[in-house]
């Protein structure tokens, strides 16, 4: 599956990217895997994960177009 | 689509045209708005000079609309919900926020402004980083 | 002195001219502008119009000074307090009185705003004539 | 003393009147008995009184230009 991989905050910053597209990828857990061995730096801070919009907490398969988005703490206002 | 989202900071035109928004209706009692502006804080002994607000655009409207569909829920007084945010830079002094809850009866529509107030705080995707004077900036997160 | 009673309705003008107050701080993050409306009710089958609005003038400066005295020692992150309330006629859809307290803080500005607005009504000596649309007239008074 | 009297909102109304002097008047419930005897149908409505801006429940000693104001429950906002 290709799916999009948004970086947002300061993992936007400490990933040095917003965005990214990543092919061949089944479940979100297979893409974590992917993504923290690209960037292992971002093991270091907190972040909630939004597939499509919603709040994903466990593991989940994926689909082609799906929107993969990493969420530091809010801080709007 | 509502636009919850606006580039750079919110202007006295767009407050003004928020305010416009009460005349038209005559179900209204009360109209609660909080408008949020950038401190000048001190922080590590240097001062912010602006803030650099960031957001995941298509899930804030996603987020607003359900924001606005909670308040109203749960306000029934309530008629309308208006929420503007910046986006980009927002230098000190100026203005980032801007909610307007409109209501039959002044109760409801303060609590229900202050009720918004909050939960935009705590799920609108947003993100801002504190420009400091030297350059230097810092990512703040939103406190309980 | 402070100027708190305005004749006729409270104008887009007058309203943006409290908004423009707030430009001048950089130390104020939040404020919390409260706008009462005259509402077209239905009292004893007809249609309230306007509200006749009178006043003791010289109380309502003493009154209103002493809410902004007590406003400022409650809540001590709030920077300004502005009160301005209609007198003579205000017709349904048009404004009456607007709030607007500025704090270095949110919640300080939502709070104080909202408990300025209930010692207005408690307070403030005021008085208003609900005129109907078959002009009889009803004298309303603030309920708890 | 000379005392100015006013009537704010329905007993501005009822009493047809919003300002009137009072001559010779030596203490609050002179004043009180005075105005009840010319308007009875004040003793109808709920009020307050002030004096110079400030309530006054109890008698007191009125002095020239003193200000004694009759208020209804109030209704602003």
């Amino acid at each position: 599956m290709d799916v999009k991989v948004m970086f947002f905050g300061v993992l936007a910053e400490v990933t040095g990217t917003t965005f990214l597209n990543y092919t061949g990828v089944k479940t979100l857990s297979d893409l974590r895997q992917r993504i923290t061995d690209r960037h292992p730096e971002i093991v270091h801070y907190n972040y909630r994960i939004a597939v499509n919009n919603l709040f994903t907490d466990d593991d989940c398969t994926l689909s082609d177009g799906d929107e993969v988005a990493f969420l530091p703490p809010f801080a709007g206002g | 689509m509502h636009k919850f989202l606006s580039e750079g900071p919110l202007t006295a035109e767009q407050l003004s045209r928020l305010m416009s928004l009460m005349k038209d209706r005559s179900d209204t009692g009360g109209h609660s708005l909080f408008i949020g502006q950038v401190r000048a804080d001190i922080v590590n002994n240097k001062s912010v000079t602006a803030i650099e607000y960031s957001a995941y655009e298509s899930m804030v409207n996603d987020e607003a609309e359900s924001i606005i569909a909670q308040i109203r829920t749960e306000f029934s007084d309530v008629k309308t919900v208006e929420i503007l945010h910046s986006t980009g830079i927002v230098k000190a002094g100026e203005v980032s926020l801007a909610v307007m809850v409109s209501a039959g009866h002044r109760q409801q529509a303060i609590q229900a402004c202050s009720k918004t107030v909050e939960l935009i705080k705590e799920r609108l995707p947003v993100w801002k980083k504190e420009l400091l004077e030297d350059n230097s900036h810092i990512w703040r997160e939103n406190r309980g």
